[in-house]
């Protein structure tokens, strides 16, 4: 697992003083905020995911949950006058109601999980652009939420809050996950949902609760987001937010069978990909090509990380048997 | 109680269209014995679009004003349509098509005015980078040769265009990664509706609205907010509404027998107009009168 | 003899950590019967493995016909004539049993299109399903069969390879005995017919009546070998353990005491007719007995809620409870050791100790946090007790040999206080030095007053280490058994349904409590 | 197997009544025709990825290799002066190579389809963007192929080739998966590949054939996508579109976890995916809505199958019990 972890650690390292070498910019402290900022926002989400793939789940809707939570919170601030703590509230308790359906549906009805958040995903971004007649949600020019602002888009000391909230989240999370009862039993029943109920664990109590972290770290995530674009296309808001997370969480070594991973693992996979992301408009990279040099960085950089496993793994064998 | 059904298809959900969308109910309260439709589609994809073509057709639709995603090779689909209903085109054209006219403005021209607008406030030259949904499609290549075609000996270069697939979060990072990485860059031109407020946002937040030349394209009401404090040079805004309006209106008279308001090229060009400090509070206000709000 | 067709010479195989072989060799002639016996973890499943093509040795030599190998691989050793059944079940359970039996080699038709003959295929099977007399059918789906119908089932596979060489890596640790008797017959008619087995077993009293010869595995190593005369079972155990064995009875220490359990009319899905009644008492060793696919399994999942129950009550302590999950059975008291340890018992790739821990997490753990070091003393306690052979308690479990896994999952209920204990087939794979222990301990659990009730298809076992039993025939409980009225014969007859003298054959057995 | 086809069958067949319903045109010819060439368009890929799922794998990047295959298709002919019996070739070619490479990345190399496959999504797209440079690689007007226009875009007493070709496909497939012997060994291997490698089967080979396979149909529908839409936008041509094949997988009973699964169970899955999307063109429902009633319609029948499903099964052994 620690293995593992280190193996991403290094391949972002070692993107890293590449891209620095070619342009010095990228370690300008405007340049590392910015990046920490979309991986405050990005990682957020990703550790939900990665609680339920952990369980051998999929949250394919996460994009569209953060689009929808995002126009509700704008327009029930902006049209609807209610006060930012009191949308903000409704919006976590709103994440939270829609993960538990998910658990609900999966465990109670036995329903792959596939097929639930996949009609998640088509219903809520349905919902979300029949809600605003397809318009965008936004704030007006002038609107302004100091306090909300503040906290959301802020920095401290340059540290943006999107980063630090991640970084709380993910010690809790940490903590949740590897260290208590319930991680255990995460684990447990990714592994062997069958040999964990027969050791008397509640399984369905297990999957549904994963679904309920993640909604409520989708809804922390969909909030910071409203507050970074402060307007929401619904149709396009957040498209294609789930293969990010997914993928952060694959590439942080999560097994989409279940049982495996490390949140350390899915917050480097997080800041990978947003490295990758900044890299291509440091270096100048034709945007059109912004999607190859991501899948190769990748490709190569998992690649790298198994063989060298692997000849590791030989060479100790090699020796054990010598 | 048959009432004629008229469809109004537009290329991707944007607040843009919602302006054309009010021009349509205008033409809806004036057009009683018609039904109007003002379409969608589920993704901005040609495919998805000559699907909708197709069934809506099969659904029984008299006429259909389409802005398509891709006219230059949508020909066929547009020919297999225009063979069974009047079919026309507004914001992007395809002249190569049986369609029975294009109504909409010219996007050359408007990348041309906000060449113009660049031209204008930096006498001394600059560089400029862009930023766009899809750089590929008609209308941001279309606006981005008319903007360098206008700075053309300027002294004003347009160094590069950053495309974010209409992805809002990458509208704005982009614009705060050149903000690091290009510290020449004095001027920047958004090309899609949603560009200019993601380059104001990212500008107030690095604390440089004012010291980057900003030329911007459409109505956002950031944009126009901008415009008025001074912190855009100005924008180049298409009159949407009219395209719905007289869309409609155009369609209905043809399907009367009308066809005295299609001109001798099969083009009806609503004009672009610059917005500038000047004139943009009057501007915001007849906005705000159409819309309704 | 004829010469030996297969040699192997010098095996050695370790994996990290452990030393699994060394130095064995061994010669295998045409139709002779080699008994492979040896501890849990001693290195016999490995040996075959080798001879299966499914593990490479580390050093050594094979010769397969005089020709020399390093290591021969799965289609090398189907090709050489050796047949392979499992000691871990291989079946797919989305195919049918026969598609199983056949997997890898189709009957083919349509020449170059090779598609699939099925009418050949079930065909096939039939001779095989009639020899061993199963009761299911060839189409049967694999996810309807119990373990010991799948058990059966990957012995029909060998047999159809028509196969030289067939290895049994402990064949019958889920048969009962008329299967097992038919099984030994079986390969009676093999070795007439030239075919060579080796048979690997626990159940040393199946290898006095059908091996040539016995090897005897410990550590790694071979430390022995038995000619045919000399196969006795104090024998191998003493060259096995380095010991002899106690008897296997032993006596509780006081009568049993008030019932703990009761269960009155149950009726489960698969026998919707049939209902279960029988009682479990403080300090008793209850035995349940049965054939394959009596519904031994299906009563002990219900009584643990695991299964929907359709009918009846269940009382504990005079109670009546309704346990709904198995949590509310592990609440009341209540602990299942399941029969299928790879896919109920036990987390595969995760330590030793984390397995032990998972049933009582709580208890390791203060406001939440799971204490690694509180569990991982707890799990060298069980170790110890339990004799788990393993390096240390952050062992995979998965890598552990099938008879340590077996007390693995032992391990996670021991740790814990029962009322009552459902052992399900507790001693599947466990070799007869660890089934001593554990009798042993099962017995000290019932003393100090729990109630036991063990599934077991082992005769030995169930008439050895039972106070009493009970014998369920498809569905029902046939007939309760006193100590005194203990007997192979009369465990059979209740088995098959028919009375015993001197008892009623729908006796329910007096209510003792 | 065949009840859940069954009753997949029944949801379409109820959609399809009350579609036809409320607005006959539904049954129109030119409506059934309309639909039944998507369904071939988005069938011949759905069983493509029906064989990679049954071996408990995935593959992410179809909707890439379309646009991709696409762009180069079209501008060979229209630029290269490729015959097109030659481009075609060559796609067919290309497409089973990428297949090839994805296989051998997995199983020679151990990495997760999962991983492999989102490379191949972000790569391919990326080659495809950069190779028109973002622009639409199109036929220009008059050009004109009348044999492969035919052959792609043509009717045979109105029912669209691409449906016959697909249906085709479906029945040679259906035949390789139910009836030949590489189809059970793809089940063996989903089902669990530790056990198949023991009983002799080439797993590995397996393996790689479901990801030729899936590689040559997605070639053969991206040729006819082409050929449908005449112009491909590298953008956005073919996004989302492993979504719906995975999504008609999973609808036709498919298990993510490999093993299962049936040719016409995935047909229908694209069967109704397409009628879903009819049904809100044809029933004027808001576009916005569009992925709503998609979801909504696909959540409410999965559920009606299952929940029938169970009450059947506890109405059979309450009956036994009586
Ligand atoms: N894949 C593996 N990785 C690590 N160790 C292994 C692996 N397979 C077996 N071993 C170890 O090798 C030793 C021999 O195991 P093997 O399965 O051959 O025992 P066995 O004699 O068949 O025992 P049993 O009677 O319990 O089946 C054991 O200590 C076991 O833990
Ligand atoms: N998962 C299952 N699904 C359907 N039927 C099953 C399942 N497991 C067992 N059965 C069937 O239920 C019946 C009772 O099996 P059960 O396992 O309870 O018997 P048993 O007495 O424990 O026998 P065994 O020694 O084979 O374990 C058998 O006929 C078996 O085929
Ligand atoms: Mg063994
Ligand atoms: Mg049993």
């Amino acid at each position: 697992m620690i293995k593992k972890d280190i193996g991403l650690f290094i391949l972002i390292l070692v993107v890293g003083t590449v891209v620095a070498i070619i342009n010095p910019l990228f370690l300008s402290p405007i340049n590392l905020g910015n990046t920490a900022n979309l991986v405050g926002l990005f990682g957020l989400f990703a550790i939900g995911q990665a609680f339920v793939i952990i369980t051998g789940g999929i949250e394919l809707s996460v994009g569209s949950i953060i689009a929808l939570l995002g126009v509700l919170f704008v327009d029930l601030m902006v049209n609807h006058g209610v006060s930012w703590p009191v949308a903000l509230l409704l919006m976590l308790v709103l994440g939270m109601l829609m993960g538990l359906m998910h658990g609900l549906f999966i465990t109670r009805l036995h329903l792959q999980p596939f097929i639930v958040t996949l009609c998640g995903l088509l219903i809520y971004r349905g919902v979300a652009r029949f809600y605003t007649a397809d318009a965008t949600a936004g704030f007006a020019f002038g609107d302004s939420f100091p306090t909300l602002e503040w906290l959301t888009t802020g920095r401290f000391f340059g540290v943006p809050h999107s980063f630090i909230a991640m970084s709380v989240v993910a010690a809790l999370m940490w903590v949740v996950l590897h260290r208590s009862v319930f991680g255990r039993h995460l684990y447990a029943v990714g592994k062997n949902e069958e040999a964990a109920r027969y050791s008397g664990i509640d399984t369905k109590r297990v999957i549904v609760a994963a679904y309920v972290i993640c909604g409520l770290l989708t809804a922390i995530s969909a909030i910071f987001f409203a507050m970074y674009t402060r307007s929401i296309s619904p149709s396009s808001h957040g498209n294609f937010y789930e293969l990010y997370a997914i993928a952060a969480a694959v590439l942080g070594g999560f097994s989409l069978r279940g049982g495996e991973g490390s949140i350390v693992g899915v917050v480097l996979g997080a800041i990978l990909l947003q490295v990758l992301q900044n890299l291509v408009n440091l270096l100048g990279i034709p945007s059109s090509l912004n999607f190859a040099v991501m899948g190769s960085v990748i490709l190569i950089g998992v690649l790298a990380d198994t063989q060298f496993a692997e000849f590791r793994k030989r060479r100790i064998t090699g020796r054990g048997a010598g | 109680e048959e009432k004629k059904q008229l469809a109004f298809i537009v290329n991707a959900a944007s607040d843009f269209w919602k302006l054309a969308e009010a021009g349509v109910k205008k033409a809806q309260g004036e057009l009683p014995n018609y039904d109007l439709q003002f379409k969608y589609p589920a993704q901005g994809t040609a495919a998805l679009q000559n699907a909708l073509m197709d069934d809506l057709v099969a659904a029984g639709t008299d006429a259909i004003m389409i802005s398509s995603v891709d006219p230059k090779t949508s020909v066929d689909a547009f020919n297999r349509i225009a063979a069974q209903v009047p079919l026309f085109t507004t914001d992007s054209d395809a002249p190569d098509s049986n369609r029975i006219a294009y109504l909409g403005s010219s996007n050359t021209a408007a990348g041309v005015q906000a060449g113009e607008i660049a031209v204008k406030v930096l006498p001394n030259g600059g560089k400029c980078m862009g930023f766009v949904g899809f750089l590929g499609a008609d209308n941001a290549k279309e606006r981005i040769a008319g903007f360098k075609q206008a700075v053309e000996g300027k002294g004003i270069e347009l160094v590069d265009v950053r495309g974010d697939d209409v992805d809002f979060a990458r509208a704005r990072s982009n614009v705060d990664d050149v903000l690091a990485a290009n510290p020449e860059i004095n001027c920047m031109v958004g090309f899609y509706s949603y560009n200019p407020p993601k380059i104001y946002e990212a500008l107030q937040a690095a604390g440089k609205l004012g010291q980057i030349t900003v030329v911007a394209f459409d109505e956002d009401p950031i944009t126009l907010g901008a415009v008025k404090d001074g912190s855009f040079a100005g924008t180049v805004v298409q009159q949407p509404f009219e395209w719905g309006y007289q869309g409609m209106k155009l369609m209905a008279a043809y399907l009367e027998g009308d066809k005295s308001q299609i001109p001798d090229n099969k083009l009806i060009i609503v004009p672009t107009k610059v917005i500038d400090k000047g004139n943009v509070e009057e501007f915001e206000a007849n906005l705000k009168a159409t819309l309704g709000k | 003899m004829a010469d030996a067709f297969l040699q192997l010479t010098q095996i050695s195989k370790s994996y990290p950590g452990v030393q699994a072989l060394e130095d064995v060799s061994l010669a295998v002639a045409p139709g002779e019967v080699i008994g492979l016996v040896g501890e849990n973890g001693a290195g016999k499943s490995t040996l075959m493995k080798i001879l299966g093509g499914v593990v490479a040795p580390s050093a050594g030599t094979i010769h397969v016909d005089g020709v020399e190998k390093a290591a021969l691989t799965v289609p090398e050793a189907i090709a050489a004539g050796i047949a392979f059944v499992h000691q871990e079940l291989n079946l797919f359970e989305n195919l049918d049993a026969a598609a199983n039996v056949f997997i890898g080699r189709e009957p083919l038709r349509a020449g170059p299109l090779k598609l699939v003959d099925s009418r050949a295929l079930y065909a096939g099977v039939k001779p095989y399903f009639e020899r061993l007399n199963v009761d299911f059918k060839p189409t049967t789906p694999v996810a309807d069969l119990s373990i010991g119908q799948r058990q059966l089932l990957e012995i029909v596979k060998a047999l159809s390879l028509n196969a030289r060489l067939i290895i049994m890596d402990e064949p019958t640790s889920s048969l009962t005995l008329s299967e097992t008797e038919r099984l030994l017959a079986i390969v009676a008619d093999l070795k007439a017919k030239g075919v060579s087995i080796i048979f690997i077993t626990h159940r040393l009293n199946e290898l006095t009546a059908c091996a040539d010869r016995v090897v005897v595995l410990r550590d790694g190593r071979v430390v022995g070998h038995l000619p045919k005369e000399k196969i006795t079972h104090g024998e191998m155990i003493r060259l096995m353990i380095g010991r002899d064995l106690k008897s296997l009875y032993q006596p509780p220490a006081a009568p049993p005491g008030e019932t703990v359990l009761e269960v009155r009319d149950l009726r489960t899905p698969t026998h919707p007719a049939h209902t279960v009644s029988l009682a479990v008492r403080k300090g008793e060793i209850l035995g349940l007995a049965g054939l394959i696919g009596a519904g031994r399994t299906e009563l002990a999942r219900s009584i643990f809620g695991i299964d929907k129950i359709l009918g009846g009550t269940i009382l504990l302590a005079g109670k009546e409870v309704t346990l709904a999950t198995p949590q509310a059975a592990i609440g009341a008291g209540i602990f299942l050791v399941p029969e299928d340890r790879k896919k109920s018992g036990l987390l595969l790739d995760v330590s030793i100790a984390e397995n032990i821990a998972l049933p009582d997490l709580k208890a390791y753990a203060s406001n939440g946090l799971v204490a690694a070091d509180r569990i991982r003393a707890s799990a060298e306690t069980q170790k110890t007790n339990l004799d788990i052979r393993a390096p240390n308690t952050e062992t995979i479990a998965g890598s552990l040999s099938g008879g340590n896994q077996q007390k693995v999952v032992l391990a996670k209920w021991l740790a814990m206080k029962p009322k009552l204990l459902i052992c399900d087939e507790p001693t599947r794979g466990v070799d007869v030095g660890a089934k001593t222990d554990l009798y042993q301990m099962l017995r000290a659990l019932a003393d100090a007053g729990v109630a036991i009730l063990m599934i077991s298809s082992d005769m030995e076992e169930v008439i050895g280490v039972s106070d009493r039993i009970a014998v369920m025939h498809e569905g029902r409980i046939s007939g309760f058994l006193e100590r005194a009225e203990f007997s192979e014969t009369n465990v059979l007859h209740l088995a098959v349904g028919q009375g015993i003298s001197g008892h009623g054959s729908n006796g329910v057995g007096t209510n003792h409590a």
